[in-house]
Formats: C-alpha cells, sequence, structure tokens
C-alpha cells in the first residue's frame, strides 16, 4: 500500500514528462515529416526545356491556345511537336539526347507524351480558360516558361491529385473578390 | 513496472494532444475525402482538344447522317447532323449507338476459323488462302446474302459471287423487298419514294412509319416540322393496323385493322373513292373498278375486318378532300408483308393522282453501279430468300456449295428460324462477314469480321421510303479498334487471289466512283440550303459543282435527286389483286402481331448496350419478355396479367410473360421483335425470346412471294 | 415551409409536345452517353436502374377501342422551388445559378438519399455500384460530365456543361455569354428527339421559343398544386393527359 | 486466486451473478449474431449498397426507420435525466442509470448505422464542415453527434464507479467531479436530444412534395417536428420499464421497486396522452387540408395489405388510446396490464416512425406511377440485428459489474 502510493506519485511526475516528449514529439512529426511523405515526387516523361523554345523566340500561343469553340487546347500533340522534332539528331548533348528519346518513343510509335499536368482540376471540375482570359497565365500556373527542366510533379499519395492543383477555396476566394458568381454549377461538373 | 506503464501512456496522451496541433488528423481526414472523388478503380474521362467530324449512320436502317464529336481523335458522342436530310439533327436510339458499339464486347476481334464446336483466331493471309481455295472449289454454286440494303458494297459482292458462278444473290427481306415486288407487278421501274413533307393528309396502311418503316427518323421530323407544339396540325395522319405501335400512338386516328387485311383496307377505300367518282387512265383500271366493286364494298369490308362503313367513307372523303393525301404501305414490324397489300395501297395513290406529285409517291432511279457484273438493287431485291432456304431445306432447291453472309443475320432475322437453320446446316462452306459474334456467324467456317462504320468506307444510297434519291459518305474517323477489315477490300482481295477482275483494288476506289458517276446524274444536288423536299415543292433545285462533290459529302452533306426515272405507264396489276385480296372471315385463330423497335437493334448489332435501359420493363423483365393483349382477348383465352405462357408456332415454342395491354386488337398476340438473342454478349443473350421465330413462311398468291404477315399461334 | 420560388434573368426551360412523342427513347440515349452513364446490364430492374431522361406511358385507361396512350420523357424537372435542396445536409445540390438549373455535385454529396425521398419526380438516382464499362468502353465516355463513384446522388442537369460550351463559344466569337441565341445552347435529348417533339431554351427570352410555347393553353406542368413551379413544361391537346399531370378530387 | 475468484471480485458490492461459464454462453450467442451482422456491415462497406434491398424509390428501408425508432425508444435518457436533475424527481435515481445505458446503446446503435446507410461515409464530417443550415438532416446530425458525446460523459462515472476502477484514487475522484456536474450534461442533453428528436420528425414534416408526409408548422418546425418530440418521450420511460422489467425476468433478481417503474410508467402515460390529442389533431388536419390542397384524398394514402389502413389504425388506437388507459388508470397497479401499455405505446412509436419512413415513400405521387414494394434484405436485417446483439451485450456487461441499481441490494436481502 505505501509503496504504491509513493509510485503512484513519482509516476504522475514522470507521466508529465513524458506526455511532454510525447506532445513536442508529435508536431515535430507533424509539421516536419509528414508533409514530405504525404507526396511522392515524380519527373516528365521528357525533360521539356521551356527557356530553350521561348529563346528561339517561340510564343506561348503557339503550343497553348483556345480552341475554335473557345475550349482550351491544352498540351500540343505529339504531332505537332514533330514538326520541329521529326527525325533523331544523333546530337549527343543532354538536349540533343532527350529529343532523340522524344523521337524514338513517342514521334515513330505515335504515341502521346503523358504529361504530368501540374494544374490538372479534377473530373468533375469545369475550368474555362476563355473566362480566364485576362488573367496572367502564372496567376495559376507555375512559371514554367523559365524552367529548363521542368519543376518535379508532387503526387498526394491519398488523394491522387497534383499538389499544385488549385483548391476549392482559392478558387472561390478569386470569384467572391471578382464579384463572380460562387455558385456550383459554374465550376462543377 | 508501474512506472513504465504510466509513462507509456503519458506518451501517448501527449502525443494525441500534440498531433491535433499538427496537420496529420486534418490533412489526412481531408484527403482521405478526397480520395473518394478520385477512386482509382473508376474511370476518368479522355482530356484533350475536342472537334466534330461527320458521317452516315449505317447500323440503322433510317440512315441518318451524323455528328461525331471526338476528343484528341478518338469518337465519343454520335449525334445528329442538322444539315443531312435524312437525320435534321435527330438520331434513333441505334445510330446513338454507332459509337460505343465500338467497345461491344460481342465485337469479333480477329478473323476465325471453324474448328468443331469453337473457333480458333487465324490471320487474315491464312484467311483469304482459305476462303480462295474452298470458294474456288464450290464455282458455280456460290450464294451471298446482304443485309445492306442501302451499300454499294452489294455491287461487290453480287458481282464476285456471279463471276464465282452465283447460285443467287439475296437480300435479306424487308420493306423494300415487298415494294419492289409490287412496283415489278405493277409495271414501273425504281424504287417508290414518299414525300412525307409536302403531304398534307397521310393514311398508313400498317407500316410502322416512325420507328420501323425506311427512313423513320426523317419521317418522324416531317411529320413534327408541320405540327407546332400546341397549335393545330398542318398535317392529318392515319394509321391502320393491329396494335396502337409507337406510329399510331401519335397519329390523329388509329383504325384497328389485322396485318393480313390491310390489302382489304385499301380496296375498301378504293371503293368509297370510285363511288365518288375517281377515275384513272392507267392500265387495269377497268378490272380495278371491277375487283373492287366486286368484293370491296362496306359491308364485304364490315364482315372481313369489323371496320365500320362510315370509318372507312370518312378516311375516303378525307383523302378526296386533301390537298396533298398520300397513302404509305408497309409491315406493322417492317417484314413478311405480300406484294397486294402494296398494290392495292400503291392503286389508292393513283386513285388520288399521287403519283410523280410533290407529297406524293415518286418511282426513284437507281443510282448508276460502278462495278461491272453487279447485280442492280432491283435485281436482287427480286429474290426471294425465304423462299430459296425453304427449297434448301426441303431439298426441292440444291444447296450452294458455298455461302456469303454480309451484313446479314439469317439464322436470327428470318421467320421459320426452325427450318432456316436445317437449312443453312446443309451449305457446306459459310463465310460471315459479322462485325459481332451473331447466331448466323457462330454457325459459319470461317468469321472475317468487317470493321465497323466509324472504322471504314461505306455508303448509304437512297434507303428504302426516302422521298427523293439520296447518297450520303460513311467514312472512316477512327483506326480499326480490333484486327478486323472493310469486307470490300477484302472481297477485292480475294477477286485478286482468285485472279478475277472486278476492276477496283480497295474499297475506297469504288466508293469514289461512285461519287464520280453521281456527278453524271442530271438533277442532283447538294442539299445544303435547299432541302429536296423544297425543290419537290417546286423551289428550282441548286447546280452541283462537281469537283466539291466528294468534299461536300466528307462535310456531311448529301448529294440529292428528285423526281422520278423515266416510265411506262403504271399499272393497277389487278389481277393480282384480285388472286390475293380476299375479304374473307376474320381469323378465328389467335393471331401474332409483332412488332419491331430500333432500341432492340437489328439482327445484325443486337441489343445495343446502352439500350436495355430504354426497354420499359411491360416489355422485358428480368429475362423474360412480354406478349401483350387486350383485356378481351385476355379473358377469352383466360390469361392473368404476369402470367407465364408458351407461344407454339412453326413447331417452335416460346415463352412469355402476358401484359394487359387495351391497344391491340381483340384476338391478337402482339410481340416484341429484337429479343431471345442466342448469340452476341450479356447485353443480348438470353434476354426474352424471338417471337419472329414462331412466323410461318406461305406463298402469296398472285405474286408468288413469300409472307408470314400473320402469322396463327397457339397459347398455352 | 414549402419555401419560395427562386427567380433568375435567365430561366432554362424544357416544353415537351406530348402529342409529338412517339417513346422511342431516342432522348434516353442521347442522354445516358451524353452524361456517362453506364451500360446497364439488368435494366429491367426500374427501381435500381439509373436513367436521367425517362419516358413513361400514360395511358387514359379504357378499355380497347376507347384506350388511348401517350408517352411523357421526364428529365430533372429544374424545380424553381425545389424540394430536394432544402433538404441536403451539405449543400451538394442547390439552386443558386443564374438559369435555375439545379446543381449536383458529386464530389460533395454524402449519399444519405434524404434528396431522392424528397423528390416526388423520381429524377434522383443513387449509385448502388461502382460504374462499370465494357471493356475498352471507357475511352468513349464524355470529357464534358464526370464519372460518378458509388454512394452519391445524381440526375439530370439539363446537360449543363452544354451551357458552359456555349458561353465560351460566345466568348471566343465576342458575344454575349449571359445573352445566347435561341438554340446556342439546347441539352442532348432535345438536339436529338427525331421527331423534335423538344423545345428548350430562356423562358424569360421573348427572343427564345419557349417564352411564347409556355404560354399555350395546351400547356402543364406536373404536380403544379405542390408549388415546385417546375421549369419543364409539357404541351398536348388531349384533356386526359393534361390531367395525368397532376392529382385532382372528384370535385375538381 | 482463480480466474473465477478474480472475476467475483468485479461484481458490485453485495449481491450475487450467474456463474461465469453461463454469462459467457450467453455473450457467445450474441457475439455470434453481431458477428454475422459485422460481416454483412462489411460486404455493405466493399461493395457498396447495391447489395442491400433498398433502391431509388426507398432511399430510405429499414435502416431509418430503426434508427428513428431506436432513438425514440432511447429518448427515456434524455427526458429521465431532465426529470431527475433539472426537475428533481428524485425517486429517479433509482433508475436513472439504466435510462443513461440504455440511450448510450440506442445512440451508439444509430450512430452505426448511420454510417453505414450513407453512401459515402468517409464524407459525413462534411455535415460540420460545409453544413446546410435548412437542412433538418443537417440538425439531426449535430445533435445525435453532440449527445452522443453527452451520453458517452454519463455514461464514464457509471464505468469509474466499478468496484475495482473505484480503488484508483484520481479515477474516484474524477467519477465524483462528473457526478456533482451532471445536472449540466442533464440539462444539456434534454436541450440536444429534444431537438434532433425534432428534427428527425421534421425530416419529414418539411417534405412539401410528399403529401403523405408533408405537415404545416410554426415557424420553421413543422408539426411532426413536436410529434416526434412528443413520442419519443412518452415511449423512452415505457421502454426503460419494459428494459428493466425484461432483465428482472432473464436475471430473477429485483432490480427497483414496482412503484419506480409505476412512475415511470405515469409519467410516460401521461405524455402519450398529450401526444395523443395532439397526434389525433394533427391527423384530422393532414386530412382536411394538406391532402385535399395535394388533390389527394385519404384513401389514397393505402394500398393492399402492407400499406393497408389496418396499420393506420393499430397506430393511432391500439397504441395511443390503449395504452393511455393502462398507464394512466388504476389498471396500472397491475403488472399485466402497465407492461402492455409499454408495450404498445413502445410499438405505436416503432410503427409511426416505419409509416413515416416506407409508406411516405412508396405512395405515388405522380398520378401515372404505381405503389411500389420495399422488402429489407438480409444485409439490412443482418446489420439490424448485430446492433441489437451489440446493445444486449453492453446493457449484459453493465449489469454483471457496475453498480446499476442502487436497490438491487436491499430488495434482494434474503
Amino acid at each position: 500500500m505505501e509503496e504504491k502510493r509513493s509510485n503512484s506519485a513519482g509516476g504522475v511526475g514522470g507521466m508529465a514528462l513524458f506526455a511532454l516528449i510525447g506532445f513536442v514529439g508529435a508536431l515535430v512529426v507533424g509539421w516536419g515529416i509528414f508533409p514530405k511523405m504525404l507526396y511522392s515526387q515524380k519527373t516528365q516523361p521528357i525533360r521539356f526545356s521551356h527557356t530553350v523554345h521561348s529563346q528561339l523566340g517561340i510564343e506561348c500561343e503557339q503550343c497553348h491556345h483556345l480552341g475554335p469553340d473557345g475550349r482550351f487546347a491544352g498540351l500540343p500533340s505529339t504531332e505537332s511537336c514533330a514538326e520541329c522534332h521529326g527525325e533523331e539528331t544523333g546530337d549527343t548533348s543532354a538536349n540533343g539526347k532527350e529529343i532523340d528519346k522524344f523521337v524514338k518513343d513517342y514521334v515513330k510509335t505515335g504515341r502521346q507524351v503523358p504529361w504530368l499536368v501540374y494544374q490538372y482540376q479534377p473530373d468533375n471540375v469545369f475550368f474555362s480558360h476563355a473566362a480566364h482570359k485576362g488573367f496572367e497565365c502564372t496567376k495559376c500556373h507555375l512559371d514554367v516558361a523559365k524552367t529548363d527542366t521542368p519543376p518535379p510533379y508532387y503526387e498526394n499519395r491519398l488523394s491522387g491529385y497534383s499538389k499544385d492543383t488549385m483548391k476549392m477555396w482559392e478558387c472561390e476566394r478569386c470569384h467572391a473578390s471578382m464579384g463572380t458568381s460562387n455558385a456550383c454549377f459554374v465550376c462543377h461538373k | 513496472m508501474g512506472l513504465d506503464r504510466r509513462a507509456f501512456l503519458g506518451l501517448v496522451a501527449g502525443g494525441t494532444v500534440g498531433a491535433m496541433f499538427t496537420p496529420i488528423p486534418w490533412k489526412l481526414i481531408d484527403d482521405a475525402s478526397i480520395w473518394t472523388q478520385n477512386w482509382p478503380w473508376i474511370p476518368r474521362v479522355p482530356k484533350g482538344q475536342v472537334d466534330y467530324v461527320a458521317t452516315t449512320s449505317k447500323l440503322c436502317p433510317a440512315g441518318e447522317g451524323l455528328k461525331i464529336m471526338r476528343v484528341a481523335g478518338n469518337p465519343i458522342l454520335a449525334g445528329g447532323n442538322a444539315s443531312h436530310p435524312l437525320s435534321c439533327g435527330g438520331v434513333s436510339a441505334l445510330a446513338r449507338s454507332e459509337v460505343y458499339m465500338l467497345y461491344s464486347p460481342a465485337r469479333i476481334k480477329s478473323p476465325m476459323k471453324r474448328n468443331g464446336k469453337t473457333f480458333a483466331p487465324i490471320t487474315w493471309e491464312q484467311a483469304l488462302v482459305e476462303m480462295a481455295e474452298k470458294l474456288g472449289a464450290a464455282k458455280g454454286a456460290v450464294a451471298s446474302i446482304s443485309g445492306d440494303n442501302t451499300g454499294t458494297i452489294n455491287e461487290v459482292l453480287t458481282a464476285l459471287t456471279a463471276k464465282l458462278g452465283s447460285a443467287g444473290s439475296f437480300m435479306m427481306p424487308s420493306e423494300a423487298t415487298t415494294a419492289a415486288k409490287a412496283m415489278k407487278l405493277m409495271g414501273v421501274q425504281g424504287q417508290a419514294g414518299y414525300d412525307f413533307e409536302n403531304a398534307d393528309m397521310v393514311l398508313v396502311l400498317g407500316a410502322d412509319i416512325f420507328e420501323t418503316w425506311g427512313t423513320s427518323s426523317r419521317n418522324r421530323k416531317a411529320f413534327g416540322a408541320n405540327r407546332p407544339a400546341g397549335a393545330k396540325p398542318a398535317n392529318t395522319y392515319v394509321y391502320v393496323g393491329p396494335t396502337r405501335n409507337n406510329t399510331a400512338a401519335v397519329c390523329d386516328q388509329w383504325v384497328p385493322a389485322a396485318a393480313a387485311d390491310l390489302g382489304v383496307v385499301a380496296l375498301g377505300i378504293a371503293w368509297h373513292l370510285l363511288k365518288a367518282g375517281a377515275t384513272s387512265n392507267a392500265p387495269g383500271f377497268d378490272t380495278f373498278k371491277a375487283v373492287v366493286n366486286g368484293g370491296f364494298g362496306p359491308e364485304d369490308v364490315k364482315r372481313a375486318t369489323g371496320i365500320a362503313p362510315e370509318t372507312l367513307a370518312t378516311i375516303a372523303k378525307a383523302l378526296a378532300s386533301a390537298k396533298a393525301p398520300l397513302v404509305v404501305t408497309g409491315s406493322p414490324f417492317g417484314q413478311g408483308l405480300g406484294a397486294a397489300p402494296v398494290i392495292a395501297g400503291m392503286s389508292l395513290n393513283m386513285l388520288l393522282g399521287r403519283i410523280n406529285k410533290p407529297g406524293g409517291v415518286s418511282m426513284l432511279p437507281e443510282l448508276p453501279s460502278v462495278v461491272p457484273g453487279a447485280l442492280t438493287r432491283a435485281a436482287m431485291l427480286d429474290g426471294d430468300l425465304p423462299a430459296f432456304l425453304k427449297g434448301v431445306e426441303s431439298g426441292k432447291t440444291p444447296a450452294p456449295k458455298a455461302l456469303l453472309i454480309y451484313d446479314a443475320n439469317p439464322a436470327y432475322g428470318l421467320p421459320e428460324a426452325a427450318t432456316m437453320a436445317k437449312a443453312l446446316e446443309k451449305i457446306p462452306f459459310k463465310v460471315s462477314f459479322s462485325s459481332f459474334m451473331d447466331e448466323t456467324a457462330a454457325l459459319c467456317d470461317l468469321v472475317l469480321p468487317n470493321s465497323l462504320p466509324l472504322e471504314r468506307y461505306d455508303d448509304v444510297a437512297t434507303p428504302y421510303g426516302s422521298g427523293f434519291c439520296v447518297y450520303s459518305l460513311v467514312r472512316p474517323i477512327q483506326k480499326p479498334i480490333c484486327d478486323t477489315k472493310t469486307t470490300g477490300d477484302v472481297l477485292l482481295g480475294l477477286a485478286r487471289k482468285l485472279s478475277i477482275d472486278l476492276k477496283f483494288d480497295n474499297f475506297q476506289q469504288v466508293i469514289k466512283e461512285k461519287v464520280a458517276s453521281l456527278t453524271k446524274v442530271s438533277g442532283g444536288f447538294v442539299a445544303k440550303d435547299v432541302m429536296p423536299w423544297q425543290v419537290a415543292a417546286g423551289k428550282p433545285a441548286p447546280a452541283l459543282v462537281g469537283g466539291d462533290l466528294w468534299k461536300a459529302l466528307e462535310a456531311g452533306y448529301a448529294w440529292t435527286m428528285v423526281g422520278q426515272a423515266a416510265q411506262p405507264a403504271m399499272g393497277f396489276a389487278a389481277e393480282v389483286l384480285a388472286k390475293a385480296v380476299k375479304a374473307g372471315k376474320p381469323a378465328t385463330a389467335t393471331v401474332l402481331a409483332p412488332y419491331a423497335q430500333l432500341r432492340t437493334g437489328t439482327p445484325v448489332t443486337g441489343m445495343p448496350c446502352q439500350d436495355l435501359t430504354m426497354v420499359p420493363d411491360t416489355e422485358l423483365k428480368g429475362d423474360t419478355t412480354f406478349i401483350r393483349v387486350n383485356s378481351e382477348t385476355a379473358k377469352a383465352l383466360s390469361l392473368k396479367k404476369g402470367q407465364s405462357v408458351k407461344l407454339s408456332g412453326a413447331g417452335v415454342d416460346c415463352q412469355a410473360k402476358v401484359h394487359i395491354f387495351e391497344s391491340v386488337m381483340p384476338g391478337m398476340v402482339a410481340a416484341p421483335l429484337g429479343f431471345g438473342h442466342t448469340a452476341f454478349d450479356y447485353y443480348s443473350q438470353g434476354k426474352g425470346a424471338n417471337y419472329l421465330s414462331l412466323a410461318a413462311v406461305a406463298e402469296e398468291p398472285g405474286s408468288g412471294l413469300s409472307m408470314w404477315i400473320a402469322p396463327e399461334v397457339k397459347i398455352a | 415551409m414549402s419555401g419560395q420560388k427562386k427567380e433568375f434573368p435567365i430561366t432554362w426551360g424544357m416544353v415537351i409536345d406530348i402529342d409529338k412523342c412517339t417513346g422511342c427513347g431516342a432522348c434516353m440515349a442521347s442522354c445516358q452517353t451524353e452524361n456517362n452513364v453506364e451500360p446497364q446490364r439488368e435494366a429491367s430492374n426500374k427501381l435500381r436502374a439509373t436513367s436521367w431522361m425517362l419516358v413513361y406511358e400514360l395511358t387514359n385507361d379504357k378499355a380497347f377501342p376507347n384506350h388511348d396512350i401517350a408517352y411523357l420523357p421526364r428529365p430533372c424537372q429544374q424545380c424553381g422551388n425545389p424540394p430536394c435542396v432544402s433538404v441536403c445536409p451539405v449543400i451538394a445540390t442547390d439552386k443558386n445559378e443564374n438559369g435555375g438549373i439545379v446543381s449536383q455535385v458529386y464530389p460533395r454529396c454524402i449519399g444519405c438519399r434524404y434528396c431522392v425521398a424528397a423528390c416526388p419526380y423520381h429524377v434522383r438516382y443513387f449509385g448502388w455500384y461502382d460504374p462499370i464499362w465494357p471493356e475498352g468502353m471507357d475511352k468513349t465516355l464524355s470529357p464534358m460530365t464526370s464519372v460518378r463513384p458509388r454512394g452519391v446522388v445524381e440526375k439530370c442537369t439539363f446537360c449543363h456543361h452544354r451551357w458552359t460550351q456555349a458561353k465560351d463559344a460566345a466568348r471566343v466569337a465576342g458575344k454575349d455569354p449571359e445573352n445566347l441565341d435561341d438554340g446556342a445552347y439546347v441539352t442532348s435529348c432535345v438536339q436529338n428527339c427525331p421527331s423534335g417533339a423538344l423545345a428548350f431554351g430562356d423562358i424569360k427570352n421573348p427572343k427564345h421559343k419557349v417564352h411564347e410555347l409556355v404560354k399555350s393553353p395546351y400547356a402543364f406542368r406536373l404536380l403544379e398544386r405542390l408549388g415546385t413551379e417546375t421549369q419543364v413544361y409539357y404541351i398536348s391537346r388531349r384533356e386526359w393527359v393534361r390531367k395525368l399531370g397532376d392529382n385532382y378530387l372528384k370535385s375538381e | 486466486m482463480s480466474i473465477i475468484e478474480i472475476e467475483k471480485t468485479w461484481y458490485p458490492e453485495g449481491v450475487e451473478r450467474c456463474s461465469l461459464g453461463k454469462f459467457m454462453k450467453w455473450l457467445g450467442v450474441l457475439g455470434v449474431v453481431a458477428l454475422y451482422g459485422f460481416f454483412a456491415m462489411l460486404v455493405c462497406f466493399a461493395y457498396g449498397l447495391g447489395v442491400t434491398g433498398l433502391d431509388n424509390y426507398f432511399g430510405f428501408g429499414l435502416w431509418i426507420t430503426f434508427d428513428l425508432a431506436v432513438i425514440a425508444l432511447g429518448a427515456g435518457a434524455f427526458f429521465t435525466g431532465l426529470l431527475r436533475y433539472i426537475i428533481r424527481i428524485d425517486e429517479l435515481k433509482n433508475i436513472i442509470n439504466l435510462t443513461v445505458i440504455k440511450g448510450f446503446i440506442c445512440y451508439s446503435g444509430a450512430m452505426l448505422i448511420l454510417s453505414l446507410d450513407v453512401g459515402q461515409p468517409i464524407r459525413s464530417w462534411f455535415g460540420y464542415w460545409h453544413p446546410n443550415v435548412h437542412s433538418m438532416l443537417t440538425e439531426v446530425i449535430f445533435c445525435i453527434t453532440c449527445y452522443l458525446m453527452v451520453l458517452i460523459i454519463e455514461y464514464v462515472p457509471l464505468v469509474l464507479e466499478q468496484k475495482q476502477i473505484n480503488k484508483i484514487p484520481f479515477l474516484h475522484n474524477l467519477a465524483h467531479q462528473m457526478h456533482v456536474v451532471m445536472p449540466l450534461f442533464a440539462g444539456i442533453g434534454a436541450f440536444l436530444s429534444t431537438f434532433h428528436q425534432g428534427s428527425l420528425g421534421g425530416m419529414y414534416g418539411v417534405m412539401f412534395a410528399r403529401p403523405y408526409a408533408f405537415r404545416d408548422g410554426f415557424f420553421i418546425w413543422p408539426w411532426t417536428f413536436f410529434l416526434f418530440v412528443l413520442s419519443a418521450i412518452a415511449s423512452g420511460p415505457c421502454m426503460t420499464v419494459l428494459i428493466c422489467g425484461f432483465m428482472e425476468k432473464v436475471t430473477g433478481r429485483k432490480l427497483t421497486t414496482y412503484r419506480v417503474k409505476s412512475l415511470m410508467c405515469k409519467i410516460g402515460g401521461t405524455m402519450l396522452l398529450i401526444y395523443t390529442v395532439f397526434k389525433y389533431l394533427d391527423t384530422w388536419a393532414w386530412i382536411n387540408d394538406i391532402l385535399p390542397r395535394a388533390g389527394l384524398t385519404f384513401d389514397q394514402m393505402f394500398y393492399g395489405l402492407i400499406y393497408g389502413k389496418w396499420l393506420f389504425f393499430c397506430e393511432l388506437v391500439l397504441c395511443l388510446i390503449v395504452p393511455v388507459i393502462c398507464l394512466l388508470t388504476p389498471l396500472r397497479k397491475k403488472p399485466f396490464f402497465m407492461y402492455t401499455g409499454a408495450i404498445l405505446a413502445c410499438a405505436g412509436v416503432v410503427i409511426n416512425r416505419y409509416v413515416f419512413t416506407v409508406q411516405a415513400l412508396a405512395q405515388p405521387v405522380l398520378p401515372f406511377t404505381k405503389w411500389e414494394m420495399y422488402a429489407p434484405n438480409w444485409a439490412e436485417w443482418a446489420t439490424s440485428l448485430m446492433v441489437i446483439a451489440y446493445g444486449f451485450i453492453i446493457m449484459s456487461l453493465s449489469y454483471r459489474y457496475l453498480p446499476i441499481f442502487p436497490q438491487e441490494v436491499g430488495l434482494n436481502k434474503k
């Protein structure tokens, strides 16, 4: 009986100490490690250099433009890339190798490049580029124009979406500030 | 020991509390719920540039022009093409299926050769060699069946058959077969074309013009166009037939009459017209008059059909007083009608002076054929497939050594299924070009899958019922998904192997040539701003700029031509009527009144995957189909609602459940067609029964044509 | 309690001429594929089958030969005062956008089916199982609408995606996306109906055909006396058909 | 000390309990049922609700009926709590514990079923994060979850009073403190519970396009809101008595005095009387106002056998008038009448919840649609049974090890 009480007394102190340790530990894990663990990192199938192309004076709109019906054409097809990169160059420079890889794997096989699009919205979201023409692309998109190597693509291991996919509250905030409707079907389909 | 336990508890407690102040629980809860909208096993929708291309529906007999929506080059949706005269923006449930049927589970993935009970895949080369050898051996006794009423492919098929020594080139029986026979007997050439657009009073004898008869989508558009919603209709439609089917449902009047009595009704109306002084200088008028007055007075008709004299009198008056009356005759289920009723119906048009008039009937000329040695459509339609196969079965006709089956499913789509199957068994070597594993393909020795319409070049030339000559293009808008080939190419390749010269190397050339030939036809034009019926009504036809025709067709416009071929005078063929149309006693036995609907597909397509949803549970419930009788008949046969019954006829039994439906004539048993497939996929297989198999084939006196318009059935 | 009608400058409405409907089912076929509804193997259990657009067979309940039938296509009625919206606990369905189309947001829906219970028109369908397409057929899915996982409620949206497309087209053409021409935006069923029995447009816009049609003496709406204020109108010159649009006491 | 001996030391002070073996058998049986239900539950989660008998006509079925019934009968907890702690009817302390446990069982069970019933359980928290304040169901989600916590808080001290646990000073004090603040929770509980009992009724009353269920009301609350509250607090106490009586039958020991039970029944009966009055008024208004307005007649609300009028009369006569008489007249002194009354009262509420859930949906509002049938299938039955089994298990354990019945010792003195 005696011993038990003393035990409990000391125990309570120890308990508090360990509790503190647990508390701090949790914070470290939660803020430090967890966010990294949540996303898997992927690299683009082809190391496409936007800088090289923009230095050649190619306008963004040449590859990324609106269709006649106002729908965004999105990414250029293998065919349109092949207009310039139709044949293997045999060039041994890093870029040259990458080009040949593209030609070999996609132009020759006629496949489309499975680009990882940082901003793709879920299927259930409708986004009209025509309606947002007034804005700078970089207001929502990563500014890849100045990248020689495309930035890594982070995929949420749980939800499967890109880390850069704009969250609904962000869309809503901007719509609200612009006085645009936030009705469900303005964006959802 | 106690200490440790508590320490641990502390650690856990602290950790838990701490975690609450980190993103872990909250982010996880959020992402988990986001995961539920992105489940990996739920298909993603395709991304890519959207565009629209035009083609024509080949699966649907109505031949609608289509606008196909594509994403990144892949077809997604088939919609109506507003600028196509046979669509005017509308599509049937069947035409809508053109896209997704590309991936139908019933598709045949590659050429196959029978070995024993099953099939083994083979290469196209092997297939050609095999076929060349077998057909070479079968020379002189090669027959062919085509289910395609409108394609130039028939020219290649029949030419090849002829060169191999034809034992007959047949077309699957349809409205066109009957009509062709009737026209032949009336001494005219060409295909009867009905100008609904300009008619203001239409008497429909049997024909399900808004569902299965002819250019049904265009018919409906023409019907609707003159009926502004909620306002007084600018046209009148009267339907005569055994049930209030989809057509009768929207007609201004339904006159119940047995399918067997359509001729009687027509002549009954003729009696009134003649009495009112209608006359004609066409050959055989006097005999006709004699026949009509001889046995088709109001009382005779009443006795035979139960139709009150005043009913027909009113209709006759309405026809006579209408500006542009039109009489159209056909089978309530799209086949099996004799020639006589069509003649009888047509004679009404003659009495009313409706031949080659706006809103009337014109005998549309055939488009020039391009393959040397090919049969004309008229010649093909003249063949009588059921009679032929019955002959083969009974041994009266020698069985052909080889049979080529294109776009046809005779093992399912013909009456007296049992007999026909036996006949097919007697033919040693059978080749099917079907795209789907249908009942016939399952019987064949070689199956050489045809690419689907969206994967091949093909064409649609003046479908039966069209009021004008029309030609539209079917073109490949996607690479074949399976290892299939355009049958046209296969046949031409085969011809080369057998060193038979058919003038063409591939089917696309044939089509190109066909199109080129159209530019030489005078009066032809591309329907863009001016539609053919407007021309029929007197608007000048625009000139055809030859060079652009192919482009125009590719863009989804149709080549059309109005007016009829130069004709010898059309005769009444009264002697045929005298023999075939009898105002006798009404049938005492129970008569089957089948009805067909495009949503259940054709014998060739089977049940389109999406269409089961469209079938009401009064037609199919679980795996049982329903027959429809009215309460009077039900009482007479002591049938209860929902009761399971067995129907017997032509030596075949079919299961069914009973649905009480008052809009069926007494003594009639309405039964849906298009069910009871034994082949195809899980969307078609084992769903209900094939009531067409209950129909026994009889020979029509006077015309000798096979008919099965009003089969008797036993119900137990 | 039954709330008030929600008014919007644009009111998309459908007018269905029952006297022209042959009941062929082309509208249903158009809807299914347009909106990525799976092809259902066993669709004869109508209590489980999903068909945003559904054709009902109406009868005057008389015996032969006085019997008559009519076909009534039934999309979502897009009620001006929707019974389904106020009951949703998570705002997965709402009527808050110009045009008055009742929205249904699948990623928000928790699948409680309260809206299914509240809707007297049975336009709401629940995902009882995950949707399955035959192998390869998912390549023909439309990008305009999303695929629903099991466990959420779905319904006709008047092909809302076609409206957004029409607005985009207008923007590019420099036209006013809020004032579309008649026919610039029509639903899939309306576009493909072979009989032209269906009409669609802005009921409030005098330049649109439906604006006049809804005033027809033969026009009626389903269950008007419940105060749902639907945006789908039916037209029939047959009185018995119009009578079937609502419940009436013997005395009425 | 053998396990048998140790186990004995866990019993409440001075009571007898059946042998451990016997108890284990009892638990075993219940366990089997529960496991079967659990299996059904997993099937539902794995394949979706297609495995149930529900369909697009009957989005609500056995599960919702079960939930509503269970929650109504569980209402004894908050109401008795209210009377005991706020109104201070001291005598009720002898049965309050039982009502708390019953409440806990009913609500946790209902929650379990609800998580099954929603198509996307992982999203259920949306009810909090994206609430639609106009939806009665939102109110239900709020109140039920909150009230479940209250019930837990009320249940915990009972657990802590277990002989062995109570030896730990910290927990002993904790239990004591909690008892002190119990009136507060009783108050909160009463508030929450009243509200969601009401909003459950409101759920149906607001369906203005479903004439069978629709009701006018006061401010935003349809009459069903108040009727559901009344019927719940009427049947709740009766249910408690039934459970108590049942336990006495099973254990063969007296657990409370007849006086207490009788008092509970009197309370229930009184509430039932009030409910009856309003229910009749409501029904009258429904038949003579709501239905005619919708162009429908009373007869059109019934069909065939399962949807026949007999149910209606069962609910409104057999299960209202009769129990009121049994429970509010001297008849109550006779156990037979008291229990019959209690049973009928509870049955009436169950019928009421059933017709509002199923018949309201079966009744065809569109003139060209017809009555449809609904039959729950194995998956729904199994899961519902699981919850019942779960309830029995909790109750058995609590009875065996917790001092629920203050009077037990005294009443069972040899």
